[in-house]
Formats: structure tokens, C-alpha cells, sequence
């Protein structure tokens, strides 16, 4: 009797340690594909511009673990969360206000279409004059970027609600404020949930357009620094911690989804 | 459908109508100083100057011609891409960790690279358009494919679809809805990239015209040439929207436009 | 405008792309392609509008550009860095007369701010950080006796430092022509002139290539060049009107600005003094030999 | 109560005229069934009298007063029974929702569900997500839900489509209690013939299109109703045999 | 042709355990019917055999083969007919989908195409989409789709909940004709006792959970069945009478 219950035991082990390995694997497998491929480019070819990882490694080993993570990283990734949060509320608000209201929309659409179409770059001086050289201005530049994905994305959801949990609402007297709460939102959620995860990314490239006006500190402002100084290894250290901080962020954001989206994944939704 | 139209039109006006105003009161009265921000009305006198240059024309043109072949490459290219991606199991696991790692990436930073390999000209806007609104679009894409109803997709297999119909038939126009926003998204995107790499590679184009406007102190000049490019946005959406609704017509969101 | 690919050259000429800032300092290239100069050296020149310094010098080691146009600082990281740039000629000098010349510190008229010590502690805002504008602003206000540690930098295009002073964002602006006749019309007082005061005779800005170009083209170019430089500074008001080809300056603004020296001589001794005082605000990490950078 | 007249419904986009002209009314505390071919418009009267979609001409008045939007104290059971529950809330948030929209107190709203939940024979899986129920039983959660709100009138479009027929048939046993003990206005679409003779104090018979009503017909059997007794009845096979008939013309008709 | 042995399934989540040992063969050209109460696991159990879901334990064989995905030649008319059907294509384009996928030739699939709205009776609605067709037409479109397939296996979730009475006796023989004619092997899931011994050649109770086979009934009617005379067979209300005490029973027993 005990022969196969611990010989079963075994097997449990055996395939959890084989999915622990298979789960590493998923999700380094393709980055490290990547960073030997790029090991192969600098060996066969010297390029000023593309140092060796290694080198690349280095810089950023000497550059980012000093103090300027507390002076330049983390004041950039004040502002940038409190740009994307205004911009997170801004348009959620805004597109569930435009997605309810056809009339809103069609009055709105234009202007907000122009205001998106202008190169924030160019945004920036006009920003400048309303909001001062300090951090009000990178932090409007950052939501004036972000707040689009997830505006669009909130209208485009709220206008897909189901027709029948519209009108399902509508019987029951289901309103206004719970109306908007236990409908419109969960409802939209999931192309809400899209938009903010476009809107990081794009955050990020703002934050560092952001430094690279009225500046003398941040990460963006950093990296163009380097730039300029063509400390080309440091350069690609920030371009790098870019990358690992939009990571990191998303991978909070998806847990975030995880939970707040249960419901839709669970419903089968997805497993396409 | 018809009545639709006028009825946005209307409105439309009405909402771009009332920005102007804004903008010249803000201007004349406002918080602002005239000479920074110049009011609407001469704004417009020196757009309608600008219009009449030839060199406007060819700039414009070229920024177009950038933009619209950087974002069909970014497009195509991040549709087969989110398409494979998200229909093939196991995939999506695979690339998540890739995709949140470059995807933040600022095309600016990439900006180096792009001089390097195609100095200031086209190549270096396309690099940075596509680059920037290939990940707009493939998010979406993503999102969509994921979006496809349990029930109808157990219908597809049990008909015996293959993979490709499966695709044609039901993902693509379940992610439909998805990949029009993230169109939209993405021509915006790519748009300001086209004007971005102009302003600071100074490739030829609109922006290189905002740059010269702006490091010469000629600020109306340079906030005319600004309003064109929220112009050319707006007429840009106003398509994509035209095609959403061809596309879209069977779905919640346009059929519910028309007065029920 | 475009065009930048190498083309087989038009009656055996050789096809040149320099990469050159719109701005003021450039007009004499803009000057000399009109006369014909570089023509008559078998040079079918590009001009390229480049957005700043480190995108001509990227453009220029990446190959993209022959020739480029970049300022002493620069030029100075670059070589730092072990970029193999090297200085052709002149670009741009500054007249060395204070209250007239191209490049000046200004506050608003009513500031306590009255000589260039008095900006020790306020916020100057420059168009970029550890480059030439910073390093000489602090020469200034140390050669006057202030403590140039305690400024405070904030990076803000020409174009936007204007505004940013009348709305007192900052308390004093670091401009360059056009904008400076630009503020100073608009009741602005100026403070230091800062290319002009402290270092003498200050070469600004420079011509260089790359090792790869073959050094008669380099020649041929060089002798051009310093024709154009020549012929510019003996003819400024030919040198006016090419900036209303390739700025958009306003002409009544162009009649007035103050244009800067375009001498084909450098001044060694005002690189090496820049190199210096950039090492010494940290700009520069170690000893520049600016024998590599200037052959 | 409810006063249907002269209704007409035509869809735009293809044109079509669901309804042409329907006139009916049910009094106060009456329970009446439709029935009709499929695709006659029995769910486009229901969304009418609803006030969910506005009548092309005709009016409807409910309580005397004419429907513009969904009147008050009104709660319907809708066809499309998946749809209409939300996919994010528990099968008892589902219920309970409509009555913190009407403030219910806590403790009575908890009474309430606990009571129409027990009442479909749900009791057991109040926490699970709609999605993680069968068809039969999202569609009890549904009718748990318009049967705790209470409503004054209750309109229901095949509420029980979905259901075996044993719990079809306790369901109609609990829809005649709840009409019976507290006067509830109903009106009640159904396919099932017998279910209508059942069911109702009257049946509505609708025409296949054009959409008029057929037959107005009462339903004249004792008012106590039983499974075993009423449908043994020899009235009710009358009944139902004439329905049956007029549905068969109903169809022919087109 | 189709073996189902000792299946067993588990949702995860919540587990709920919705079929516990289910045994039972349909031989080919059968039409055996399931019938059980709301929520025993009738829908769980097509899933399985339609290879859309894995069992936790147990094995399902169509034509020998163990089923892992959907095996080719079967079609399905799912409960849920309103999400099955694909809202951006017409009528027309659902029904003919699946053929294209089979590359039956272009006329061939118009004749099918039309011969099956024909005889759901959409015939003129096939260029409409679903979402403008009452509940009952979604629910006939998917049965064309189906029916058009000529399948060798069909597998229906109780197909006729949302038609009317007349319209389900219709479609009822159509089933009957499909079956007879091309010898399709058909698992046919309903809560209509009466269908069930109609149409089937056994009829197959499902307990209530846990889920075991309670019976599995022979229907000994004489094969050509008819609305009128089958259903007044005195043995047809002998077997009705006794299902509707099973199902009393399974439900009686959870
Ligand atoms: N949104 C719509 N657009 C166009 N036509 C529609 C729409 N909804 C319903 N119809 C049409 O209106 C007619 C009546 O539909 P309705 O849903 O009211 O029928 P029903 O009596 O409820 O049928 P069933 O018993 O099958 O549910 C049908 O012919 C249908 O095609
Ligand atoms: N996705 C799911 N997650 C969890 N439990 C589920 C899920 N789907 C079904 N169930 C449960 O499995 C049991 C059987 O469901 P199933 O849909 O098979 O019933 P059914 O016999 O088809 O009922 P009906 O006649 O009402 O359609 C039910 O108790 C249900 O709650
Ligand atoms: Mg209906
Ligand atoms: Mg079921």
C-alpha cells in the first residue's frame, strides 16, 4: 500500500519542480536569447555605439547603485506615478463621461483629437507658461501623454456594454453613481485595464521627453546627459533600467488586473 | 447613418468652435501673455499665411509620407505578430517578459541608434514611428485576441475551423474592436513620433518647420504650424473613424449609436 | 532638403553633407554655398539642419556627415570619449565686446541682480546643462568674485527662457542671438556678456570631420570654409540677408541682432582655457589634450 | 395597470415591423399571458411596455401614466437570461443589488435573497459566479432576482425556457404564489401552451407579422390552481387545444 | 460510435464535482436522448464529448477514437445559441462558415445553405444578423448551421428552449427526418420528457449530484413516429409517466 502512494508523492514532486523550471524558462528564455545574440554583434563587430553587454553591465552596476538612484531615480518615478495617476483619473472619468453621452462625444472628439495629434515635445514651452519649470510641468507633460490610451480605451468600453445588462439596469433602477460603479466600470473594465497598461509605457517615454525640458535631474535628463557626453555604456545602462522599471511597473499592474479582472479571466475569456 | 453624420459634424464644429474661443480669451484677457501665446485669431491668420507657401506643402508631405509608411509597417507587423502571439498557446508566457521589457523603452532614447544607422533622414523617422506605435498596436491586439467569447470560440473548434479560419473568422473580428482603438492610438502616436524625429534628428518635414520657427522666436509662425499638426490629427481620426464604422458595423458600440 | 545619400557626384564634384545647426553662427556656410565657394573646390555641398551638437557629431562618427559644425565643449567630450573628431576650422568666435555680442546672461529690469557676482545663488537657466553656457557663466561670476557652486542650472531652450524670466520661473537667462536683442527690446538688463568677458577672444564653436575623410577633400573643404568665414565677417549684411534663407527670424529682428565673429583663426588658448574650467566644474573627467582635437 | 394601445414597432436598419398594431390592457393585480409564433414580437411588446425601446407609434400606459422610460417598481425577466446577469458579481450580489438600489435595509434584503434563493432551490450556490452555472440555473438567479425586488409589476419573457420540468413546474407554482399573496401585475410571455392555460386569468394570443393580437381569451377555470387537478381538468385541454389552433393559424398566416 | 466510460468531472475553482462516474454507449445511427435535472451536469457532459473540455477522469471514444479535441464531422447546437452564433456575420455567413471550412464546392453549399434556413423556417431572413432576430430565430440559425454540416455525430443542448410549440414539433421532425435519412448518430439533451420520448430510441436519466446514470430507458415505440399518434400511444404516456417519476426521484435525491 505504501509502495505507490510514495512513489506518487515522488511524481507530484517531480512535476512541480519540472513546471517551476518550464515557468523560469517561459519567462527568461526569450531575453536571454536576446542578450547572447547581442554578445555575438559586439564580438564580431566594434561599434562605439553598441558596447559589449559586459561593458553595458558595468556602467550600470557603477552608475546606478549610488546615490543617484535616490536623486534622479526616484524623483522621476514620483513623477511619474503622479502624472500617471492624474492622467488615470482624468480619463476614466472623462471617457466614461464621453462614452455615455453620444452628444458629448461628438462635440468632444474633435478637440480632444487635435490635442492628441500635437507632439507633446512641442506641448512642452505652452505647458511651460501655465504650469512653471518645476515638476507641475513634467508632471502635466507625462498625464497629457498617458491620459489618451486610457481615455480611448474607456469610451470604446463603455460604448460595447452589453445591451441587455444596459436595459437590465435600467429595470431595476440601477442609476447614476451604482449604476456607473456596478456597471460602466466593471464592464469597461477590461479595455480600462488595456488603456492603463498602454498608458504606462507611454508614461515612461514621458518622463524622460519631460526631463529633457527645464531639467537638472531625473532619469530621462540622465541618459540624455550621457548622451550628449556620449558616455555611450552609461547611456545604455539607463536605456536598460528604462526597460527593467517599465517591467517592474507592469508586472504590479497585472496583478492588479489579476484580481480586479477575476471574474473575466476565469470566465473562460481568454484561454484562446 | 445619415442623420449620424450631421449630427457629429454639428457637434464637432461646435466643440473645435468653442476651443478657438477659449484659446483667444485666454489669450486677450487671460493669465497668459499675448506674445507667448498668441491669440487664436492671429494664429489662424498665420496658418492661413503658411498655407500659402509652397515649402509648407512639401514639408507636410514629407512628414505624411513618413508617417503613413511607418505606421503600415508598424501595423502589419504587430498584428501577425499579436495574432501568433496570442493564438498559439504557451507564446504569450514566453514573450510577456520581452514585451514588458522593451516596450517602455522611449523611442527617444533609441535616437543614437537611429542617427547612426540612417543619419537624418527618413529611415530615422521610420525607425522611431514604427518602433513607437508597433507596441500600441500589438497591446491591443493582445488585449483582443484574449477577448474572444468561451462560447463562440467552443463552436469554432467543434465545427473543426482550423487554426487560419479560426483566426479570419473568429479572432480577428473579436480583436477588431481592439485593434481599431489601438489604430487610432497608433497613428497618433506614430504621428507625433514623425514630428518628434524631425524636431530633434531633424529628418525634412513639419517638424524640422516647428523647429525653425521655434529656435528663431517666431511664435505664432511655430504655433500655426502647431495647429496644423492638431489638424491633420483630427482629419486623420475622422478616417480611421469612418473606417471603424464600415468595419464595425455589427458591433455594440456602433449599432447602439444610432438613436434606438 | 533631403538627399543626404552619396550620389555619384555631378561633373566629377565630390558630394559633401554637413551637418549644421540652423542658428546664427552658421550663416558664413550658408553664405559661401550661395557664392559658389565650395563649387570652385569641386565641393557639391548639403547642408543639413541638425538639431544640435551631439547629433552632428554622432551624424559625423556615424558617417552619415563629412563635415559638421559643434561647440568647443563638445567637441571637448567627444574627444574625451575617444571620438575620433578633428577640427577643421573656426566656426564661430565671439567679438569679445561686451554689450555687443551674441551671447549674454540677462534678468529682468528690476532685478537685485546688478553684476555677474550677484548671480551667485539664483536659478540661470541654460539650453543645456555641463556644456559651454554653464562652464562660462561660471567663470564669470567666480572672476567677479561670487561663489559660482552656489548657482543653480535648469536646462530651458532659447526659445522658452524669455517667458520663463517674465514669469520669474527663474532669475536670470542664459540667450543667445536672435533672442537676445529679442529680451534686451523687451526692457531685459543685461548682466554678464559671457563669451565675451571671461575669456578672451573665445573660440565658441567649430568645423570639424572624422579620421576617415580623405584629407584632400579636408583641405579643399578647410579652404572653402575659410573663404566663407572671411567673405562673412567682411560683409555682414550679405550675411543678414542669408539668414532669412534658412532661419525664420523676422527681418526687422535680423537687422538688429548682434552677429559674432567669423574669424578662420582658432584660438587655441581659449580651448585650452575652456578645457580647463570644464575639468574643473566636473564637466570633463580628466586632462583633454586639445592637440588631438585641434591637429 | 397596464394599457397598451394601438402599438407599433419597426425596427429601422431592415425595416422590420415587429408589431403592427396591439391593443390590450391588464388590470391591476392580473396575470396574463402572451403567446405567438416566434419572431411574431412577444419580446418587442415586452421591451415596449418595458419602456426600453420607444413604440414607432402608440402609447402605454402603466398606472395611468405613459411609459417614457422603465417605470418604477417594475421588474422584467428578460429572454436572453445569460446576458443579463453581470458577470463580475456572485449570484447573491446579482440579487441583492437591485435592493440596495431601492434601500432595502441590510437585514430585510438579506431575508429577501436568502428567501428567493431558496425559492429557485439555489440556496447552496449563492457565492459562485453566474458563469460557473448551468443555463437552467442562471436563468433561476434571474427570476430569484425580480422575485426579491418586490416589484408591482412583473413581466417576464420565457422565464423558464431553460428549466427541466419538474422545476418548471414548481416555478409556475411559485410565480402563482407570489401573484396570489401579493397582487403582482403580470404579464407573462411564454411558448408553452399549456403553461399559458396554466398560468393565466387570460392569454393573449399574437399573430404571426403583420403583429395584431389574434385572440384575447380568459381563461376560465377555477381560480385555485394545481398541477395535478387543473391540467386534468376537461376545460383545460379545451383551452389548450383552442390555442393551439389559433397558433397554428397564427403561423399559417404569414 | 460513441463510448462514454466512467467519466468523471471536476470544476476547479469552486469544485464542483458535475459528473461523478457517467457509462453509456450510442451505437451508430442512434438517437439515444439525456434528460436530468437543471444543473446535474447535462451540459457538461456534451462538452466532454464534444472534446471541448478535458474530463478529470474517464474516457470518451467517437467512432473508436479517444476524444482529445473536437473530432472531426460532429456538430454541436449549444444552450447558449446566442453566443454561439458569430454577430459580425449575417444569417447566411454563419451557416455557410462551416462548410467553407469543409470546402464544400459553391453550389452545393448555396443548396445546403438554403435548404436548411428553408426548413428552420428562415429562409427569408438570411441576410440579417443575429442580433436583429428574436431569441427563438438565433436559437433555429444555430440548428441550420448544424444541420447543414451533415455531421456524423450531433450533439444538441436542449435546441427547441426557445421556440414555440408549434415551431418545436416542426423542428422535432426535422431532427427525426435528418436522423432517419442520413443515419446521423444523435445525442440529444432536454428537459422536455415528452421530446425526449418522442424523438429518442432510449432515453438516458442523469442523476442529481452527485452525477451517476440513474436509468437508461429503452423507448419501445414503433420506429415512424408522428405529432399525433405517437404522443396518444397509450405506452408513450406510460413511459412519460414513468421518466417524470425518475426525475422526480433524482431530484428528490441531492
Ligand atoms: N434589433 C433588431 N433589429 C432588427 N430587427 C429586429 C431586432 N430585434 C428583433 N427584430 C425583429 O423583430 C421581430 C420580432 O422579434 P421579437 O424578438 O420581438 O420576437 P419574439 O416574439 O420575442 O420571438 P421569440 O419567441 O423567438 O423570442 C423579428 O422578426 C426580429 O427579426
Ligand atoms: N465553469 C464552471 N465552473 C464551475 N462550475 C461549473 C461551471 N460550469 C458548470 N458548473 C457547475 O456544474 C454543474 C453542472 O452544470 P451543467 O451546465 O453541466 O448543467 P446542466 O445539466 O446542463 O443544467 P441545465 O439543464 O440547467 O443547463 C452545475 O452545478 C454548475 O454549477
Ligand atoms: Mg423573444
Ligand atoms: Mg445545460
Amino acid at each position: 500500500m505504501t509502495g505507490p502512494e510514495t512513489v506518487r508523492r515522488k511524481d507530484v514532486r517531480a512535476t512541480r519542480t519540472g513546471r517551476t523550471a518550464l515557468r523560469v524558462l517561459t519567462v527568461a528564455g526569450v531575453p536571454a536569447l536576446l542578450v547572447i545574440s547581442w554578445q555575438l554583434y559586439s564580438t564580431v563587430s566594434e561599434n562605439f555605439y553598441v558596447p559589449a553587454p559586459g561593458r553595458v553591465a558595468r556602467a550600470f552596476a557603477e552608475t546606478w547603485f549610488s546615490e543617484r538612484l535616490l536623486d534622479d531615480v526616484l524623483p522621476s518615478l514620483a513623477r511619474l506615478l503622479a502624472g500617471y495617476a492624474l492622467a488615470a483619473a482624468a480619463g476614466v472619468g472623462l471617457g466614461v463621461a464621453i462614452g455615455l453621452s453620444p452628444r458629448l462625444r461628438a462635440a468632444a472628439e474633435p478637440v480632444l483629437e487635435f490635442f492628441r495629434a500635437i507632439p507633446p515635445p512641442v506641448l512642452v514651452p505652452l505647458i511651460m507658461l501655465l504650469a512653471g519649470i518645476g515638476d507641475g510641468t513634467k508632471v502635466l507633460v507625462i498625464a497629457s501623454g498617458c491620459v489618451w490610451p486610457i481615455l480611448l480605451n474607456t469610451v470604446e468600453g463603455v460604448r460595447a456594454l452589453d445591451e441587455v445588462l444596459s436595459d437590465t439596469c435600467r429595470m431595476y433602477g440601477v442609476r447614476d453613481l451604482s449604476r456607473l460603479r456596478h456597471l460602466v466600470l466593471p464592464g469597461a473594465g477590461p479595455q480600462i485595464m488595456a488603456g492603463l497598461r498602454q498608458a504606462l509605457s507611454i508614461g515612461i517615454i514621458l518622463m524622460v521627453i519631460s526631463e529633457m525640458f527645464a531639467s537638472s535631474s531625473g532619469l530621462g535628463f540622465t541618459i540624455v546627459l550621457f548622451q550628449r557626453g556620449f558616455q555611450i555604456p552609461e547611456m545604455w545602462s539607463g536605456i536598460l533600467l528604462l526597460g527593467l522599471l517599465g517591467y517592474v511597473l507592469a508586472l504590479l499592474l497585472r496583478r492588479l488586473e489579476r484580481r480586479v479582472l477575476s471574474w473575466h479571466h476565469g470566465r473562460g475569456v481568454g484561454r484562446a | 447613418m445619415r442623420r449620424g453624420t450631421g449630427f457629429r459634424v454639428a457637434y464637432g464644429a461646435a466643440g473645435l468652435g468653442g476651443l478657438l474661443v477659449a484659446l483667444e480669451a485666454v489669450s486677450r484677457l487671460g493669465p497668459v501673455d499675448e506674445r507667448f501665446l498668441p491669440p487664436a485669431s492671429e494664429i489662424l491668420r498665420a496658418l492661413a499665411a503658411e498655407l500659402a507657401t509652397a515649402d509648407l506643402w512639401t514639408a507636410l508631405g514629407e512628414t505624411m509620407w513618413g508617417w503613413a509608411l511607418g505606421l503600415a509597417i508598424a501595423f502589419c507587423a504587430a498584428v501577425a505578430t499579436g495574432m501568433v502571439i496570442g493564438s498559439v498557446p504557451g507564446l504569450r508566457a514566453a514573450t510577456h517578459s520581452t514585451v514588458e521589457f522593451l516596450r517602455p523603452i522611449p523611442s527617444v532614447a533609441l535616437i543614437p541608434l537611429a542617427t547612426l544607422l540612417f543619419g537624418a533622414s527618413l529611415g530615422s523617422t521610420l525607425l522611431l514611428v514604427v518602433y513607437a506605435s508597433f507596441w500600441q498596436v500589438l497591446i491591443q491586439v493582445l488585449y483582443g485576441v484574449a477577448d474572444v467569447d468561451a462560447v463562440a470560440h467552443d463552436t469554432a473548434r467543434s465545427y473543426g475551423l482550423s487554426a487560419w479560419s479560426r483566426i479570419r473568422h473568429l479572432v480577428w473580428p473579436t480583436a477588431l474592436p481592439y485593434v481599431m482603438t489601438g489604430l487610432r492610438l497608433a497613428a497618433a502616436v506614430a504621428f507625433i513620433l514623425a514630428i518628434t524625429a524631425e524636431l530633434v534628428v531633424g529628418s525634412p518635414g513639419l517638424g524640422l518647420s516647428i523647429q525653425a520657427a521655434q529656435s528663431a522666436g517666431a511664435v505664432t509662425t511655430m504655433y500655426a504650424l502647431v495647429v496644423l499638426a492638431g489638424l491633420v490629427g483630427v482629419a486623420v481620426n475622422a478616417g480611421v473613424r469612418a473606417l471603424e464604422r464600415r468595419v464595425l458595423a455589427w458591433h455594440p458600440s456602433v449599432r447602439g449609436e444610432a438613436p434606438r | 532638403a533631403c538627399g543626404s545619400q552619396e550620389e555619384p557626384a555631378a561633373g566629377g564634384k565630390d558630394k559633401v553633407n554637413a551637418g549644421v545647426i540652423a542658428i546664427v553662427d552658421t550663416a558664413p556656410i550658408h553664405l559661401g554655398k550661395a557664392k559658389g565657394f565650395f563649387d570652385k573646390q569641386n565641393i557639391d555641398l548639403t547642408i543639413t539642419p541638425v538639431q544640435g551638437g551631439a547629433a552632428s557629431i554622432s551624424g559625423a562618427v556615424g558617417g552619415q556627415f563629412q563635415f559638421a559644425f559643434a561647440n568647443t565643449t563638445s567637441l571637448l567630450t567627444a574627444t574625451e570619449q575617444g571620438l575620433d573628431v578633428k577640427v577643421v576650422t573656426n566656426g564661430v568666435a565671439s567679438t569679445g565686446v561686451p554689450g555687443k555680442d551674441f551671447s549674454a546672461v540677462l534678468v529682468k529690469p528690476d532685478s537685485p541682480v546688478k553684476t555677474a557676482k550677484d548671480l551667485a545663488g539664483k536659478k540661470i537657466s541654460v539650453n543645456q546643462l555641463k556644456n559651454i553656457g554653464d562652464t562660462t557663466i561660471r567663470a564669470a561670476v567666480r572672476d567677479a568674485g561670487g561663489d559660482p557652486d552656489s548657482i543653480e542650472f535648469v536646462e530651458l531652450a532659447f526659445p522658452d527662457a524669455p517667458a520663463a524670466l517674465e514669469n520669474g520661473r527663474v532669475d536670470a537667462i542664459w540667450v543667445v542671438e536672435p533672442f537676445v536683442s529679442q529680451a534686451l527690446s523687451r526692457g531685459a538688463r543685461p548682466v554678464t556678456w559671457n563669451f565675451a568677458e571671461p575669456v578672451e577672444d573665445l573660440t565658441v564653436a567649430m568645423y570639424f570631420t572624422t579620421g576617415k575623410t580623405d584629407p584632400d577633400l579636408v583641405k579643399r573643404f578647410t579652404a572653402a570654409m575659410n573663404e566663407s568665414l572671411t567673405y562673412a565677417q567682411e560683409h555682414p549684411e550679405e550675411a543678414r540677408e542669408a539668414l532669412k534663407t534658412y532661419t525664420k527670424i523676422a527681418p526687422e529682428v535680423i537687422a538688429k541682432i548682434y552677429l559674432p565673429k567669423w574669424g578662420t583663426e582658432i584660438n587655441r588658448e581659449s580651448v585650452q582655457e575652456i578645457a580647463d574650467l570644464a575639468q574643473g566644474d566636473g564637466v570633463l573627467k580628466g586632462q583633454v589634450d586639445v592637440d588631438t582635437l585641434i591637429p | 395597470m397596464l394599457e397598451v394601445s394601438g402599438l407599433r414597432k419597426v425596427y429601422e436598419g431592415r425595416r422590420v415591423e415587429a408589431l403592427r398594431e396591439v391593443t390590450f390592457q391588464v388590470d391591476a393585480g392580473e396575470l396574463v399571458c402572451v403567446i405567438g409564433p416566434s419572431g411574431c414580437g412577444k419580446t418587442t411588446l415586452l421591451r415596449c411596455v418595458a419602456g426600453l425601446m420607444p413604440p414607432t407609434a402608440g402609447s402605454v400606459k402603466v398606472a395611468g401614466a405613459a411609459v417614457t422610460g422603465p417605470p418604477p417598481r417594475m421588474a422584467v425577466v428578460f429572454q436572453e437570461y445569460g446576458r443579463s446577469l453581470f458577470p463580475w458579481m456572485t449570484v447573491r450580489q446579482n440579487v441583492e443589488l437591485p435592493l440596495k438600489e431601492k434601500k432595502v435595509p441590510a437585514v430585510r434584503r438579506n431575508e429577501l435573497v436568502a428567501g428567493s434563493l431558496a425559492a429557485v432551490g439555489l440556496a447552496d450556490v449563492a457565492d459562485a459566479h453566474p458563469w460557473q452555472l448551468s443555463g437552467g440555473m442562471q436563468q433561476r438567479v434571474a427570476i430569484a432576482r425580480a422575485v426579491a425586488y418586490e416589484p408591482q409589476v412583473l413581466l417576464m419573457d420565457e422565464p423558464f425556457a431553460a428549466v427541466d420540468a419538474q422545476t418548471r413546474a414548481d416555478l409556475e407554482d411559485l410565480i402563482l404564489v407570489l401573484w396570489r399573496d401579493m397582487g403582482v401585475t403580470t404579464l407573462f410571455v411564454t411558448h408553452d401552451i399549456d403553461e399559458a392555460v396554466y398560468l393565466g386569468q387570460r392569454v393573449i394570443v399574437l399573430s404571426g407579422s403583420p403583429t395584431v393580437v389574434m385572440e384575447d381569451l380568459k381563461i376560465d377555470l377555477p381560480p385555485e390552481r394545481d398541477q395535478l387537478t387543473t391540467r386534468s381538468l376537461s376545460r383545460f385541454a379545451d383551452l389548450r387545444g383552442h390555442l393551439y389552433a389559433q397558433i397554428q393559424r397564427a403561423r399559417g398566416d404569414r
